[in-house]
């Protein structure tokens, strides 16, 4: 190893985890794009610093988005990676696949690409890593022909994704792989040509756990909740207790409302469900003895984002319960009301959260027709510098009719 | 020269005997009855207090008068609370009795203490200040009125701290408090270009408005109000009186709930907006009465023992407490100020 | 009452609550000006509004404020009260009074004055309501000579004020009455000569509980606290569990650190003092049997003010713990530099809070010469923007001193 | 016209048939073992998921070989998860144990469910991001491999949820991690005026800067940096490359604690500071790794059971976790920009 090229790499082979150096090598050994990578990578550990420069605009026929064009730095020490861009292509919704599918993701990128690849890119498509600006329509054109198309990039709809959901979880409280899918399929030229302000992302988790995070980092944020009350069987209740759960101690003890009763002499789980707020924490702990309710639907949220520019913002709630049925009127109904307002009233690269933030929450719902709700905040506000509409004002009646209270 | 800056009276020549020899040396309080505390000392001495609600506004007759008390009972001693309640200060247990007695006489009402509503802290309104948009003596007066039974009995959950401010500069520690009474405007303020070219400076009248409403206009020499941006805050009219913001039809009040300042249990909380507006109605503002009224007696109805009115509502929620209270929620109640987006709810967690 | 000129006044006299309207006509049979003000008010409540004039700027020789100037705004109707100013004069600390000092002040007041008072008003100061210009410094002299200051108004130090403290308080950890006097006498330039771009408020309150609600409405606060561990009367203890005291339910449940155990078998309570946050709960709830420790000082806090105009805020800590001890030199040094850099780097009209928020805690915390520390903060940061020293930043040794974690 | 606008392929044609028919009906389910998911369906069938650990930046090799296994063991049938981590779908409990063998044999390790660490979602570094502060893959390799035993066994009290951003745009879900590792820049950009001048846009540039600190400069027809001010985003180095913010001496990593965005008991909670710089220190980053181990040991001798990293520390304060941990607490902590003051700690109730 003393006179290897790569000694940095080489040292990334090592330990238990799988080693993406070792990836690397692999690629390398056929593909010259893949080798130039590896070198230009084992400088950047010697240098301590990238050597990818801003990427222009590149792309294939027809779409707006789906490529991340990418150039090195330095072409005349890393010839290879001269050109070196990405090809976003659209997960299945709940990242399935049958191998037949990912075979040919993996012929066609054998032969187009650097035989490099991203399962998946932290918004959820595959990401292929590495092309020329030649080879991009071409690789296209074949995953069309296997049936993948191009995920979300730019100012646009960026591609959603979702939790696996009724395919694979008991908890599931509508169909997150469906509602994804179909909302996918109707927001194409959303989601291929970017004509927004900024980027905009939609994620589904079936369930208050939210296994995609969405609430962290999607502008548009559905998770599955149920209205009624959620459902114990107490005969489960007791083969739990029976198996020396202590109930009490990790089940009633942090529901965060204490809504839980634990009857030990009689081993029965009661729960007042007015006071439930839906955590899922008992439901985690006793899935076997607890489900969500029977009505069940999904509490809708916008604005969550990274740090940039303003601050990270986590999702907050917009409607409290919505059912969640095909064909999903519903929701896209809403996400139309959302981008037409957003479109006219953001600046450029102000994401969906930022631009209500600086509008306010009154503008914004007034725009997308929904009603103000106590669910909406932690708190009401703590000053008193709130708007009046003008009809509310009037020189006769001084008590608007929202506020008076006779 | 005039002699200057001598600075207050020494506190040590206002306090009675007993306070002289146990000062810091009180060993603990007990409360024998509202409105009478009794502090015992590590020298077993005993002060007693006798606290009276007052209104703030005296004449130089109440003042003479509570002298006279002082005298008689206290040694020539008294003293005025955090919240403008009158304290006489007793060595004698036996002055007590008697000192009630006459208090009882003139109609002055006893308590303060323990797990009541005490004083209403206020401020001038239409007695003093220029930039009130509804008056403080009047709606104490109203709301205590009907609140006495609740100054003078130890019975609330905890104490329950209402605070008024005649407008939103919110003179006294009205922004957290129990429960909070505050004077708004709902229209911009009118410009009188005229008067205003003769007597405010632009740039200081342009500065003060938080939402960068305010544009100045070169041909008037005054300004304009962008009045779509306007949230009625009074800041340039406190900078130039040529901005009358002073609406009697649509001034009033708003209620905001659940604030307090001592860190016993929780730390200080903000009061939050309960109700957006209620009309001036005076000269005894039926709505504000009524409101408050109601707002004490769900809290006093549903409140664990010892919780604070903020204490409650973050134990039940605030989507609770609007349903408990039947108060309607509107867009007002959601904050778009400079902290909104922490108070928006980003978590499923709620209730229905 | 069918005829008289004051109907809502009149009715403002009813009720069990001991009456302002009752006070103003007190003063209106003897004095002109009381009697202006009756009729002004009553017009008032006719015409839902105030009737008062900005104040132009009246004083007395030698001070920069201490009075609020006031002008009817329809003289003609009111000639009374075309003049109506307030004097603010400088309580003595804790409100604590001789009937012999009290009196003079009625009778300045009956000579010079409406009669009409208030005791006090919110900052603390006596507030005597409604005279002259031509009055003020006559008044004053009198004043003076019976041993009464201005208070503070205007962009100045404002009127200190302070709880009870160990003059009627067993919680007191420090001697709140001696702290506001002295600051009181050493700071009386500031007090008297408005020099700065705004107010600045100082209270203190002597233990946690905060009997003047310093920590929402001062600039700086100074709250009683202790170090050690507070200490448990064991034998009180039995006799308030004798007397039917549920400890456990009203006692420890509450306690916010759950630090608080307690052995009904043996009535004994114990505290895990290094997990204490010092509350005062348990110390209200049994004060015959819990005291403060034996270390007493003070957590200092700056900040807190009213919402106009950017939000309200709550006083935040900036030192967890200060002994107080006279000649209180410490906090006197504090205040000096707080205010030379508060005074350098406010805009007109901002108070310290803002400043610091605007400028940064990082920039206050090394002109005050404090060091960072996490009782500072509920949480640190969520956003990775913070900024480097510039000698924390070198080309050589990357890692800075202070955060190397070799 | 190209055919376009198709979307991406019907998950229904990648479900193995035990879902296909169990869809929407599955009841409860266990975790055998690490690694291993067994869900049952109301109609008694049950499901085997096999969870791997994946460097995500996968060759054809790796995904062809994964494709082999599901052809042997699971119909051809396999998806990834959220995490990045490779699951594989069994219908027939027999297969488990053989696909497992073949597994530990491919060194490939097995687990991520339940109370473990799972994979650490990561982004792109050197490998293809232009403005990256510190690596990716390379860093993540170095932590997993210090973390692996975490990874294959359930003995933590919570789940804990590692990400990696090798720049403050924090692609991820990096600011509500349990830990996150996100790469810094510590000085301002150095501006390249000729190059400003040829390939930026002015106005662009200069509204990109959150703290203002970018002024046009008419002269250069460039930009100007008051480096007072700047805060190293390099947002504005995304809107223009004449803006290089990259320094191998300074930039290096910061290491957030105590995010969450599962509702689960307590809301979502953001990923606050808890080491403001780590050296970048290729190719094994051991300041880093040493800095993850540190904090999760920490986290797990000292939560209760089933608490989450933040909810550890909102129990215990910020203040006992600067000194479990002994980390240094420093200026850098505490907050200076939109939602500052909401930090601030506005009570006496805290721990010395
Ligand atoms: C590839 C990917 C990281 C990865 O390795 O997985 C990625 C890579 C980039 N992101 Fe990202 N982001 C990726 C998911 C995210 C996420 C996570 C998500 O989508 O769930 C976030 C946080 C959530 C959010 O959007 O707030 C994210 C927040 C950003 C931001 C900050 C945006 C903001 O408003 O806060 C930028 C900055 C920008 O847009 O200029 C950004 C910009 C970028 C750019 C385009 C760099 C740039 O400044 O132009 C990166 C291109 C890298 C490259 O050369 O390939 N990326 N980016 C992810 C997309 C893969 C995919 O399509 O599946
Ligand atoms: C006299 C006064 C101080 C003064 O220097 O003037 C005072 C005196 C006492 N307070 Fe206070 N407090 C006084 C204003 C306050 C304030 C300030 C305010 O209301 O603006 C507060 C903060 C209120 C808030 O949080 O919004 C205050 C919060 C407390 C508390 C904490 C209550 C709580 O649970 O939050 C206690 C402890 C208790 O009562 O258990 C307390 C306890 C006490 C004790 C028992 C202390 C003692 O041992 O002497 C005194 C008698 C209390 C009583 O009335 O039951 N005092 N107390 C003030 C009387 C005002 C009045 O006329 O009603
Ligand atoms: C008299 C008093 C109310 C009362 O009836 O007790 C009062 C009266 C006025 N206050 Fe105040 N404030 C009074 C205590 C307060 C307090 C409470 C305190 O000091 O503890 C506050 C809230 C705490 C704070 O300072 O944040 C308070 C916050 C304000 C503000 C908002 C300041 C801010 O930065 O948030 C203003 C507006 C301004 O200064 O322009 C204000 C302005 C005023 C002015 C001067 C009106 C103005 O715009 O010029 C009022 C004069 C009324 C008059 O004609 O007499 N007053 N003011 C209080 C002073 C009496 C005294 O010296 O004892
Ligand atoms: C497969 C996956 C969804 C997918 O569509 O890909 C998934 C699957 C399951 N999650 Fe999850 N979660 C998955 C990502 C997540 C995420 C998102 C993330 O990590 O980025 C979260 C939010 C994490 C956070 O809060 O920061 C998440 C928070 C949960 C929770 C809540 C845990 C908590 O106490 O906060 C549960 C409930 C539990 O485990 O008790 C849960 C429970 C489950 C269950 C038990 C649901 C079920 O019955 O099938 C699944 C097996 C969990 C396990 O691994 O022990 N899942 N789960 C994801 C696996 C990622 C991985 O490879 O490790
Ligand atoms: S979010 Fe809920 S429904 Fe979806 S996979 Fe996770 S636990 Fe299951
Ligand atoms: S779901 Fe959460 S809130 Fe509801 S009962 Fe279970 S633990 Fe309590
Ligand atoms: S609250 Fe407003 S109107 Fe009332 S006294 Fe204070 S400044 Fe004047
Ligand atoms: S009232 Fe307030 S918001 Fe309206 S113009 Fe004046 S300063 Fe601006
Ligand atoms: S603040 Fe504390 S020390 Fe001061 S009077 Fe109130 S309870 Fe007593
Ligand atoms: S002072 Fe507060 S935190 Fe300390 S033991 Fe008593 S109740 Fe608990
Ligand atoms: S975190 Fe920053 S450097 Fe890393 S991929 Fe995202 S944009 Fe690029
Ligand atoms: S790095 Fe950020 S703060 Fe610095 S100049 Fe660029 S945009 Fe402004």
């Amino acid at each position: 190893m003393a006179d290897s090229k790569t000694p940095n790499l080489d040292e990334l082979e090592k330990g238990p985890w799988p080693s993406f150096a070792t990836e690397i090598k692999k690629a390398a050994a056929t593909k010259a794009n893949a080798k130039g990578l590896m070198m230009q990578l084992e400088r950047s550990y010697k240098e301590k610093r990238g050597h990818w420069k801003h990427g222009g605009i590149v792309g294939v026929k027809g779409y707006g988005g789906g490529v991340i064009g990418r150039y090195s730095d330095s072409p005349q020490e890393n010839p290879e990676v001269a050109e070196f861009h990405t090809i976003r292509v659209n997960q299945p919704a709940g990242w399935f696949y049958n191998t037949d599918s990912l075979r040919k993701i993996c012929d066609i990128w054998d032969k187009y690409g650097s035989g490099l690849t991203n399962f998946h890119g932290a918004t959820g498509d595959v990401i292929l890593l590495g092309t020329t600006t030649a080879n991009l329509q071409p690789a296209f054109d074949e995953l069309a022909d296997a049936g993948f198309d191009l995920g979300g990039s730019g100012s646009a709809l960026r591609t959603p994704s979702c939790c696996a959901g009724q395919a694979r979880c008991e908890f599931a409280c509508f169909d997150s792989m469906a509602l994804c899918h179909e909302l996918t399929m109707a927001f194409q030229n959303q989601l291929h040509r970017p004509m927004w302000p900024y980027k905009f992302k939609i994620k589904m988790s079936a369930c208050g756990n939210d296994c995609v995070a969405a609430i962290g980092r999607s502008d548009f944020s559905v998770i599955g909740t149920w209205r009624d009350s959620l459902v114990i069987d107490q005969a489960a209740v007791k083969e739990y207790a029976a198996e020396g759960l202590d109930i009490r101690g990790r089940v009633c003890e942090p529901c965060p409302t204490k809504c839980l009763k634990f009857d030990e002499k009689n081993a029965e789980l009661t729960v007042n469900a007015e006071e439930c707020v839906r955590c899922m924490h008992c439901i985690n702990a006793m899935p076997k003895a607890i489900a969500p309710g029977k009505e069940r639907g999904a509490t809708i949220l916008v604005g969550g984002k990274a740090p940039i520019v303003h601050s990270p913002l986590m999702s907050w709630v917009i409607v409290p319960f919505m059912k969640i049925e095909e064909p999903f009127t519903e929701v896209k109904d809403l996400l139309l009301k959302i981008w037409e307002w957003w479109d006219e009233n953001a600046k450029n690269r102000e994401r969906l959260g930022e631009t209500i933030v600086r509008k306010g929450m009154r503008n914004f719902l007034k725009a997308v027709e929904l009603e103000a709700k106590p669910q909406m905040v932690f708190q009401p506000r703590a000053n008193p510098f709130y708007f009046w509409w003008p009809d509310e004002i009037n020189s006769s009646d001084p008590a608007s009719e929202e506020t008076s209270n006779d | 020269m005039p002699r200057t800056d001598f600075g207050p009276p020494k506190y040590t020549e206002m306090l009675p005997p007993v306070i002289q020899e146990n000062y810091g040396k009180w060993k603990y309080h007990e409360i024998p009855q509202p409105g009478v505390l009794k502090h015992v000392s590590e020298t077993g001495a005993a002060l007693y207090t006798v606290r009276i609600g007052s209104p703030r506004l005296l004449s130089i007759d109440f003042l003479r008068n509570i002298c006279d008390l002082a005298d008689k009972y206290c040694g020539g001693y008294l003293r005025f609370t955090s919240r403008h309640n009158v304290e006489f200060l007793l060595s004698e247990a036996q002055n007590v009795d008697p000192l009630l007695a006459e208090l009882a006489a003139q109609g002055l009402p006893v308590g303060g203490t323990g797990n009541s509503i005490s004083n209403i802290v206020h401020t001038q309104g239409w007695v003093h200040c220029h930039t009130p948009a509804t008056d403080a003596s009047a709606v104490v007066k109203s709301v205590m009125d009907d609140l006495t039974g609740y100054f003078t009995s130890m019975t609330l959950p905890a104490k329950c701290r209402v605070a008024l401010a005649c407008c939103i500069n919110m003179c006294g520690a009205v922004h957290c408090s129990d429960i909070a009474i505050v004077g708004i405007h709902r229209k911009p303020p009118k410009v009188d270009h005229e008067m205003f070219a003769k007597v405010s400076e632009i740039p200081n009248v342009v500065a003060a408005c938080p939402t960068l409403a305010i544009k100045p206009n070169p041909k008037t020499k005054s300004v304009d109000i962008n009045e779509e941006r306007c949230m009625y805050c009074g800041n340039c009219y406190t900078m130039s009186p040529a901005l009358d913001i002073v609406d009697p039809e649509n001034d009033g009040v708003a209620i905001f709930v659940g604030g307090k300042v001592s860190n016993a249990r929780s730390g200080p909380m903000f009061s939050r907006l309960a109700i957006p507006y209620l009309p001036n109605n005076p000269p005894r503002w039926p709505e504000v009465t009524d409101a408050v009224r109601k707002l004490v007696e769900v809290w006093a109805a549903n409140a664990h023992p010892g919780e604070r009115y903020g204490e409650w509502i973050n134990r039940i929620g605030w989507e609770r407490f609007f349903k408990l209270t039947d108060l309607p929620f509107t867009d007002k109640h959601i904050d778009d100020f400079t902290y909104a987006a922490p108070t928006f709810r980003s978590t499923t967690n709620f209730k229905f």
